[in-house]
């Protein structure tokens, strides 16, 4: 049963651990000055990380004593994780310098937390599952309140950890009943039971309630969603678009993993609860987000709503389901870092501003972002041919495959509802009068990462058979035979 | 030659009205005006070739519709009906143009004026020649356009603008039938061509077909919906409320279409179907059901009307009702007749009417008249010469104004039908000719006669018209006199069937035409007795004792102002479909579309939305036991859940 | 066939236009980039309609079958292609969409005066849109293109709107992604149950009954608001009304007629029972469209709603005519909407002459334009006449060729249908009578100037197409007929082969009946 | 076996009601010492159910550290008796229902449970039985070898916990005076001293 | 009753956790409480862990426990960073006092 250790399966994991504790080294001495190496050296690091990963795409092992499983689909959500993490950092560089929280820890936290979401991703047992979880969650907990002298941060922080510690209470208990009731944690070891047609007892579902509430609060599913406005709004903004990209897909790779791989069998049983789950933040997520004033907080509640999207794949439990959550998650993470640049632009005489509001006029102030972020919006809208059209539409199509067809119209209408807010962001860049232009230059970092993603928005309509290649592959992985 | 007749008008037309500029006025009004009057001589050369030599033919030009069986063409059908309408038609409009270049001498938009003409003629020709239904609806409504352009020539009138759409409008009303007709006829025949349908029509007969609910006998309820559009375009009962109404337009203009041609065209096209009306005798019947109540109708109301243009546009109205209960007995050679003498009388009418309003600068109230007999001679000789013709006085077997013959076929032949409905057409008849003889001669001695009631300045200028107007009068005078005895013999005499050839269809049963001229003296001489006490009437009335109409219309008050009021069909349609659909049409918008549609619409999903939205924001409370509060429900709900299915 | 990519290249030169002015037209001088963007603008659109003409010219017209096709893998694992062609149905359109751009950008020529770069860049991103939706041969690729339009016609009446430009904005752009995210299920459940998106695949694949019912309410959702048909077309005068000139003219020239256009390509030969079965409901709403839009038009007081309005009635006529699936109600609705869509551009582009003068759309602030404005009067009576259906203009044919074709399927459908003839009328000519007769008063109007040779240029076209299609319409109708014709072969073949209720109607009277039964 | 299910309860008990304390003292230095009392009872729960290795980490790990930190920080912080505040009764009836029910469902889903013949087999790390080893030390065979990996992970957490700590809430001081050891050893002559060349009768 | 199941030892542990969950929705006071509620959650989870270990004969649970532990530990540490950086800045740490950000 016990396999060896084989380390090279898990090497990207070794890589980064490893780089992360030299890059902690070189932060400590060479102090607060050395933060923008250590930035770069991280995100060179994660470059190195994403090179490994895509060299090594396509393999399907299982290492470290069975704990720890290498395979496409993990290998997709790395990629997109470590895509996440390192552009993010990239965001981030100036921000924190001008913000006064240029700190070298920054960056390595950034690197524990994504080396986090890798062991999470690569999860084959629930203990493993669990550490993953808690590196990543550690991790993010600091990093929100990591600029400790404003309140609204700290108070990030505080909501942040709460909450994040309640749902490991209950993923916990889940688990625990979990292998209470099968006998056993591994993955594998429970797959393997339910397929024998073990029926599941009462015990089992109740834990796998509990599993799916802790794991749903990790994706901001509603109802465990509420930290989600909160945090995001207070966190400082690099920090925000960090939460929104990578931790997201890694949480999500993990429900979709946990449900799919061990209680694949089962998924009669639990597709009740994400279906319940994804209406909820369907709806939630579009109603929400229409009184907000902050973009940040209405950033948040989309990505509410577009975990609701994402879950729809799930709750279809099949192939295609899951392959449209990868495809969506692919296309959702590089809408949401333009966004987020954009946001990160929005400064006014030094001062960094986040009401929506301050959007006004934009198209005329600054034409080229105004374009980017108009872009970015409808394709969050879903409005072909941009590529947000695309994620919807393949996540409808697994959901009209199932059969899931209440889901489905529930998802379509909610999406117009939605789209009302996305809408509203272009209506105050091109139809309204310019109150205060933002400050310029943004930066070339920042240039080069609105031009690239909404350049990607645009075209990858026109190569989307290249990405479902890579994500049918890595869905296919999830459904041997 | 055929093209030549039609196409000409409509150059003259795009000449005057895109050239008018370059060529100017006179340019203008002699191109079209010439062109017309070869259009005339063509016309009389065609006549002659279909009419008595028998070349009836069909021209076809180029395909129009084609869609599925549903085929048409632009074609031109020319057979004797066609010829005497060609002949009709750019006679009096040739005399129209002629009479204009006087009668407007002192507008500013000439070109304009005769650009609408000879569009109008060109459309009337298209109508006539139509080889099938909807080249026919082409002329229809293109009549009815021009028309409307016409009424609305002085713009910057309202009541001129009002008058323009409603004559439009009540025409399209009309129109809806005729579309319709053609519809079914389409349905029933599977074709629109004219020579298709009438060789069908006889293997359809019997044919039955359900339309608007009601399940019967095809061909009538065919020839009934084409009859509707006869009616609008013919001003008949019920829908003639815009022709008086049409007198708003330049008197050449009422000449022309409101009198001599366009009305007519229900005429003629029920005449052109007569294949089809035989075989629906319920829907003749109707036909002369509507035109004998549209001859009374118009002339009772015509008998207290002031305005002189409107006295004779009632009388048109009527004379139409007399063609058409002709129509309806099958007596359609009678009607033609009727409409060819008309045509000529009351052109002669209307522009000797002009001539007057002329003279008394542009007044047309009869009671602001009188007693100018002296000073317009000629006018005041030719206005009595077409009231002759229009009361239909004449020598029995010597001589006869033009309606004389005609109308005295026409109150014949339905009497000869003997029926029911052509029994009450006749006494309707010979009622209206009585009032035909009471409202015309008022207007002659209103307007001629007695003392003068028009101020001294009006009275100064009273002058006779250029030769130039006075040149068409004649020539229509000419046809008011001698028109009815030269065609008598063609049209309704012993020549009837060789000159009608193929185009008029009769069924030997209801050859009424035949029978009339077999009726008793009584009935042949009572039109005439009844024209004869009209004039008396008139004469004490207007001249003996002019006090005695104040009395009588205080006597008859109710009736009076029954009559003056022209029977209160304005008013009943301004409040049951004017008023309403505007009334509706707000409602609808403000009601309908904001209240009802947007709120619980639109605007109302976007309320609510915003409302759920911000009661969701309010559960977002940023407490964090609220939060931890919303986990537990989530998961409590969800235990509970499996834990009801899984136990129940 | 020709190899060349003809109907790509209709396509996406429109878009080339818009690329090169977003990247390469840049003056310090803004004045000078105006009009740089205007002259670029206005040669891709020519260009393209240029080459569109080739289509023209080329169309073979005794064939059914979709030619000038192109193909090419997109996403293969889906069986989705990249698949373009047109045929008799389709053709049309895409020249109408290609006459109209070059038209709109014209007639924005001196209207536009704010962010004309933008503006011109959206208007050729809406050309490619519309054109790609009539060629599109993939549900995909027309879905795509169908719902892209809305991003820049938003943009076009959100920026260079009205007053209430944003609210109407919106309204259009809810309304219409409400209806089409309900197509875009209903295109799912097809590709589920055919395994492709392919047109021509799925023309000929034949659905399930009860699963076309869904089907067809999906689509109908979508299409019945963007004809829009009765209720659903509130959006439509407020979109109208905030519309910059030439965006009124491609919203009612070609965005309407992409309702109409999805029925004949889908709802009728993909789900032939259920459109049998609904046709008794289509009819309703279209006749209701007809009789009350004209009488809410009656009472309108804007021009341009006044004429959105009339669009709503015109086009419930185009519902009806292409519902009572006969080759004359078909090819009456497919001519209506050409022709509609040549008229009632022409009316915003009038409506938009004073606008820009008088910069006022309300009736009453004219009056007597006749008098300064001879030149418009004329062009405005021809198309005002055109709109009212006057034998001889476009109007007429493909209005009377519905009531045609209805009168065979129902007379009473008909006969309503009929009446909008007379309220047509009415609204039109109250309208004419309101702004261009009567005696002008208003002293602000004195110095108004009659049409420029720009606008000459516009309209020219413009009318000469009224008086071709409405005394020649065969050059029109012939391309039509042989695919409509297969259009309806295919529909009765599919509804001799039903069974059970087939309209709507039939199986209210079944109820009624059954019911009645029950009670005795 | 009654000794046992006498401890038992007396553990349980002790476990709970210090739980109902710790949630309901209204000092929070009450409710750190209700903590530790909870734990020292559940150590005893440990024991009894043979895991003495737990146990014994709960005292040294728990007691020792973990709940000594709460002591530390909530003297630190000094807080004070906090007043009850208004509205915490106004939840307690739904709340205390929805937590009764949860409960009772958790207690009877416990109370189903039976052994599956399958997770019998499932066991990967079958205990040894009862006193043929250590329980510290069977647990050590396997965490040390199948576990590295785990074993690695939570270094890695305890690291991040420790940069969190420290970079939350370390301040270096503006004006604090800080001894330097290297630089005090790396100092040269030429830092310290400056030799001026005063000249002669003009003062300095 | 006497005879102590597994079924006691996780009555034990839904008891405590329950009243961990209790504590951190019921409570008005301050944020260490939750923490501590926390504590006793994760002290429940652990209690279950064990209790399954013994009666499957099988090792897992306890190093799973071990793991929590572990964590718990460090969370803790976070958590009371987190703590004392938000007393810093507000000067209280009462629950109600953190809302600043809602809606």
């Amino acid at each position: 049963m016990m396999s060896e250790l084989n380390l090279t399966a898990a090497l990207p994991e070794v890589f980064l651990a490893a780089a992360g504790m030299i890059l902690l080294m070189l932060g400590v001495f060479r102090g607060n000055k050395g933060t923008r190496l250590v930035l770069s050296l991280t995100v060179a690091c994660f470059a190195l990380a994403f090179i490994i990963v895509s060299v090594s795409m396509g393999r399907s092992e299982v290492a470290l004593g069975g704990l720890f499983i290498a395979d496409a689909f993990g290998d997709f959500m790395k990629l997109l994780v470590l895509a996440g993490s390192a552009v993010t950092l990239i965001m981030a560089m100036r921000y924190i310098e001008r913000e006064d929280m240029a700190r070298f820890e920054y960056p390595v936290l950034v690197l524990f937390a994504t080396l986090g979401m890798l062991l999470m991703i690569s999860a084959n047992d629930m203990l493993a599952l669990y550490l993953g979880l808690e590196l990543q969650s550690l991790s993010l907990y600091v990093v929100a309140a990591f600029r400790r002298d404003h309140l609204r941060s700290s108070e990030a922080g505080l909501k942040y950890f709460v909450l994040g510690a309640l749902s490991s209470g209950m993923l916990l208990y889940g688990m625990s009943m979990i292998y209470g009731f099968a006998g056993t944690t591994s993955f594998a070891g429970l797959a393997a039971q339910f397929s024998a047609g073990q029926p599941a007892s009462l015990g089992l579902i109740v834990g796998i309630v509990f599993l799916s509430a802790g794991l749903a609060f990790k994706i901001s599913a509603v109802p465990f969603h509420m930290w989600t406005p909160d945090v995001y709004e207070g966190a400082p903004t690099p920090v925000t678009a960090f939460f929104a990209t990578a931790p997201k897909v890694a949480a999500m790779a993990l429900i979709v993993r946990v449900m799919v791989g061990p209680f694949g069998e089962l998924v009669e049983q639990w597709q009740q609860i994400i279906w319940f789950v994804s209406v909820a933040s369907m709806i939630l997520g579009a109603l929400a987000a229409i009184s907000q004033t902050n973009i940040k907080r209405l950033m948040a509640y989309s990505s509410i709503g577009h975990v609701g999207y994402a879950l729809i794949g799930l709750a279809a439990g099949t192939q295609e389901g899951v392959n449209g959550i990868l495809l969506y998650l692919t296309i959702y993470i590089v809408m949401n870092l333009g966004t987020f640049a954009c946001i990160l632009c929005m400064r006014q005489k030094e001062v960094m501003v986040e009401r929506i509001e301050d959007l006004k006029g934009l198209s005329k102030t600054n034409p080229p972002m105004a374009l980017a972020l108009a872009i970015f919006m409808f394709s969050m809208a879903g409005i072909p041919p941009l590529v947000g059209f695309f994620g919807k539409f393949y996540i409808f199509l697994a959901a009209i495959e199932a059969e899931l067809y209440v889901l489905a119209v529930i998802g379509v209408l909610t999406s117009v509802i939605g789209a009302f807010y996305y809408v509203r962001i272009i209506k105050l860049m091109y139809f309204d009068d310019p109150i205060e232009a933002f400050d310029r230059p943004i930066g070339r970092e920042m240039s080069a990462i609105l031009v690239a993603t909404s350049l990607t928005i645009v075209l990858l309509s026109v190569g989307i058979a290249y990405l479902l290649d890579g994500t049918a592959m890595a869905a296919a992985s999830l459904f041997p035979g | 030659m055929d093209q030549l007749i039609v196409l000409l008008p409509l150059l003259g037309a795009i000449i005057a009205g895109f050239f008018g500029r370059l060529i100017g006025d006179r340019g203008a009004m002699y191109v079209s005006s010439g062109l017309l009057l070869i259009s005339m001589v063509l016309s009389c050369i065609v006549f002659y070739d279909v009419a008595f030599a028998h070349n009836a033919r069909v021209t076809e030009v180029f395909t129009w519709i084609d869609s599925g069986s549903f085929e048409v063409s632009w074609a031109l059908k020319v057979d004797t009906l066609t010829a005497v309408m060609l002949i009709v038609v750019t006679g009096v409009s040739s005399m129209v143009h002629v009479y204009s270049i006087g009668y407007m001498s002192h507008d500013p938009y000439k070109p304009r004026f005769f650009a609408y003409l000879s569009l109008f003629t060109f459309f009337m020709l298209m109508l006539v020649t139509a080889d099938n239904f909807v080249q026919m609806f082409f002329g229809w409504e293109g009549v009815g356009l021009a028309s409307y352009l016409l009424i609305g020539f002085w713009y910057e009138r309202p009541s001129a603008c009002a008058a323009a759409i409603k004559a439009f409008l009540v025409n399209r009303v009309g129109d809806i039938g005729f579309a319709l007709g053609i519809c079914g006829a389409f349905v029933l025949f599977g074709t629109a061509g004219f020579d298709q349908v009438f060789a069908s029509v006889p293997g359809m007969a019997d044919a039955q077909f359900e339309a608007f609910g009601i399940s019967g006998h095809a061909l009538t309820i065919i020839c009934i919906l084409l009859f509707i559009g006869a009616m609008g375009k013919s001003a008949q009962l019920g829908l003639h409320t815009w022709l008086p109404d049409a007198m708003e337009g330049p008197t050449p203009v009422s000449a022309l279409i409101h009198a001599a041609t366009m009305v007519t065209a229900g005429v003629f096209m029920v005449a052109r179907l007569s294949p089809m009306f035989e075989y629906a005798p319920t829907a003749l019947e109707l036909v002369t059901y509507v035109g004998a109540l549209t001859a009374f109708f118009a002339a009772s109301v015509g008998l207290t009307q002031n305005d002189i243009k409107r006295v004779i546009a009632y009388s048109t109205c009527s004379q139409l009702g007399y063609m058409f209960f002709a129509l309806g007995v099958s007596a359609y050679s009678a009607g033609i007749f009727h409409l060819m003498t008309h045509a000529f009388f009351k052109a002669l009418l209307f522009l000797g009417a002009g001539s007057v309003i002329h003279a008394m600068s542009d007044e047309q109230d009869m009671r602001k008249m009188g007693g100018i007999y002296k000073m317009i001679p000629g006018t005041y000789l030719l206005m009595w010469i077409g009231t002759i013709a229009l009361l239909g006085v004449g020598i029995p077997g010597v001589f006869g104004f033009a309606g004389f013959y005609s109308k005295d076929i026409v109150v014949e032949a339905a009497y000869a039908s003997h029926s029911t409905h052509g029994t009450f057409a006749f006494v309707m008849g010979v009622v209206a000719a009585f009032m035909t003889a009471f409202y015309s001669c008022r207007l002659m001695f209103m307007t001629f006669h007695g003392t003068p009631r028009a101020s001294k300045e009006v009275m100064s200028h009273v002058h006779e018209s250029p030769q130039v107007m006075l040149v068409p009068l004649y020539v229509l005078a000419f046809g008011a006199v001698f028109a009815g005895l030269a065609a008598y013999e063609y049209f309704v005499g012993q020549h009837m069937e060789e000159f009608w050839g193929e185009a008029l269809k009769v069924l030997p049963e209801n050859n009424s035409v035949e029978a009339a001229h077999h009726v008793p003296l009584w009935v042949k001489l009572s039109p005439l007795v009844a024209g004869l006490g009209g004039i008396g009437l008139a004469y004490v009335f207007y001249i003996a004792s002019p006090a005695l109409p104040a009395k009588t219309a205080k006597a008859l008050r109710p009736l009076y102002l029954f009559s003056l009021n022209k029977w209160y069909f304005d008013e009943l349609y301004d409040r049951v479909f004017v008023r309403p659909a505007r009334v509706l049409g707000f409602g609808l918008w403000k009601g309908g579309d904001g209240a009802v549609i947007d709120r619980l619409g639109p605007d109302g999903i976007a309320a609510t939305t915003q409302n759920a939205s911000r009661r969701t924001s309010l559960l977002q409370s940023g407490y964090v036991y609220h939060y931890a509060f919303a986990m537990l429900i989530g998961v409590f709900v969800l235990v509970t859940w499996y834990f009801l299915s899984q136990l129940g | 066939m020709t190899s060349w990519p003809i109907l790509s290249t209709i396509t996406f030169l429109p878009l080339a236009g818009a690329l090169w002015i977003l990247f390469f037209v840049r003056h310090e001088d803004e004045a000078l980039a105006a009009k740089n963007a205007r002259s670029m603008a206005l040669w891709a659109s020519l260009v393209t309609f240029v080459v569109s003409l080739f289509v023209w010219f080329n169309f073979d017209r005794s064939s059914a079958d979709f030619q000038f096709v192109e193909r090419v893998d997109w996403i293969p694992a889906f069986n989705i292609s990249y698949h373009m062609g047109v045929d008799g149905i389709s053709m049309m359109f895409v020249l109408l969409s290609t006459l109209l751009t070059p038209l709109c950008v014209l007639a924005s020529w001196d209207a536009v005066k704010v962010r004309v770069k933008e503006y011109m860049v959206a208007f050729l991103v809406l050309e490619t849109l519309m054109v790609g939706m009539f060629c599109a041969l993939d549900l995909v690729i027309f879905y795509v293109f169908f719902e892209g339009v809305l991003i820049p016609m938003f943009l076009i009446i959100g920026i260079w709107g009205g007053g209430r430009r944003v609210y109407a904005a919106f309204k259009f752009f809810l309304y219409t992604l409400a209806g089409s995210v309900l197509m875009l299920l209903a295109i799912l459940a097809m590709y589920y149950d055919a395994g492709t998106t392919d047109i021509p695949t799925l023309l000929a694949h034949g659905f399930p009954a009860s699963m076309q019912t869904w089907l067809w309410l999906a689509f109908f959702a979508s299409f019945a608001v963007k004809v829009p048909m009765w209720p659903v077309h509130t959006w439509l005068p407020d979109a109208h009304v905030e519309a910059p000139t030439a965006g009124s003219v491609i919203l009612a020239g070609v965005l309407l007629k992409m309702g109409g256009y999805g029925f004949l390509r889908f709802s009728l030969p993909m789900m032939p029972e259920a459109s049998a079965f609904f046709a008794p409901l289509v009819f309703s709403l279209s006749i209701v469209a007809v009789i009350y839009t004209s009488l809410v038009a009656l009472a309108q007081e804007d021009m341009k709603k006044l004429i959105a309005y009339s669009s709503v009635a015109h086009m419930g006529f185009v519902t009806i005519g292409i519902f009572v699936v006969n080759q004359q109600g078909i090819e009456g609705a497919i001519f209506q909407m050409l022709s509609h869509g040549v008229v009632s551009a022409a009316l915003f582009l009038c409506v938009g002459v004073i606008y820009d003068r008088m910069h006022t759309r309300l009736i009453e602030r004219y009056d007597g334009l006749v008098g300064r404005m001879p030149g418009y009067a004329l062009v405005f009576m021809i198309f005002m006449l055109a709109s009212v259906g006057l034998p001889g203009t476009s109007g007429f044919v493909g209005e009377f060729l519905v009531l045609v074709g209805a009168f065979q399927a129902n007379t009473w459908v008909a006969l309503l249908a009929a009446s909008g003839m007379v309220l047509g009328a009415a609204y039109m000519l109250y309208l004419y009578r309101r702004i261009i007769f009567g005696k002008m008063t208003k002293e602000d109007l004195m110095a108004i100037l009659d049409l420029n040779w720009r606008e000459k240029v516009v309209f020219a076209p413009l009318i000469a197409l009224v008086f071709w299609m409405g005394i020649y319409p065969a050059s029109f109708i012939d391309v039509m007929s042989p695919s409509v014709e297969r259009l309806i072969d295919g529909y009765e073949a599919a509804l001799a082969r039903a069974e059970g209720p087939t309209t709507l109607a039939e199986l209210w009277n079944g109820v009624r009946v059954g019911a009645l039964g029950e009670a005795r | 076996m009654i000794i046992q299910a006498l401890a038992f309860y007396l553990f349980a008990a002790v476990t709970v009601a210090a739980g109902v304390m710790v949630v309901s003292a209204r000092n929070p230095v009450h409710s750190v010492l209700f903590l530790i009392l909870a734990f020292f009872n559940s150590a005893g729960l440990f024991v009894l159910m043979g895991a003495e290795f737990l146990a014994m980490i709960l005292v040294v790990v728990y007691v020792g550290a973990v709940a000594v930190l709460f002591l530390f920080v909530v003297m630190m912080l000094d807080i004070n008796f906090v007043r009850m505040r208004e509205g915490f009764l106004q939840y307690l009836p739904l709340g205390g229902m929805i937590g009764l029910i949860l409960l009772v469902e958790l207690v009877m889903v416990g109370g189903a449970w039976i052994v599956s013949p399958a997770a019998e087999t499932a066991a990967l790390h079958p205990a040894a039985p009862a006193g043929e080893l250590h329980n510290t030390r069977a647990l050590g065979g396997v965490i040390y070898t199948d576990y590295i990996y785990l074993f690695q992970a939570a270094g890695l957490i305890l690291l991040v916990a420790m940069i969190g700590a420290i970079v939350l809430t370390l301040r270096q001081r503006e004006g604090v005076r800080r001894q330097s050891i290297s630089r005090q050893t790396s100092r040269t002559r030429a830092e310290s001293v400056e030799i001026k060349q005063v000249p002669s009768r003009s003062g300095v | 009753m006497f005879e102590i199941g597994l079924g006691h030892y996780l009555t034990v542990a839904a008891i405590l956790f329950t009243l961990g969950i209790f504590g951190i929705f019921l409570n008005r006071k301050n944020v260490i409480i939750i923490l501590m509620s926390i504590e006793l959650m994760l002290l429940a989870v652990n209690i279950n862990f064990v209790a399954f270990s013994t009666h499957l004969q099988d090792l897992v649970g306890q190093i799973f426990a071990l793991f929590v532990l572990t964590v718990a530990a460090a969370e803790a540490a976070i958590g009371l960073a987190i703590l004392v950086v938000f007393f810093r800045n507000r000067g209280s740490i009462e629950v109600e006092d953190i809302n600043m950000m809602k809606g």
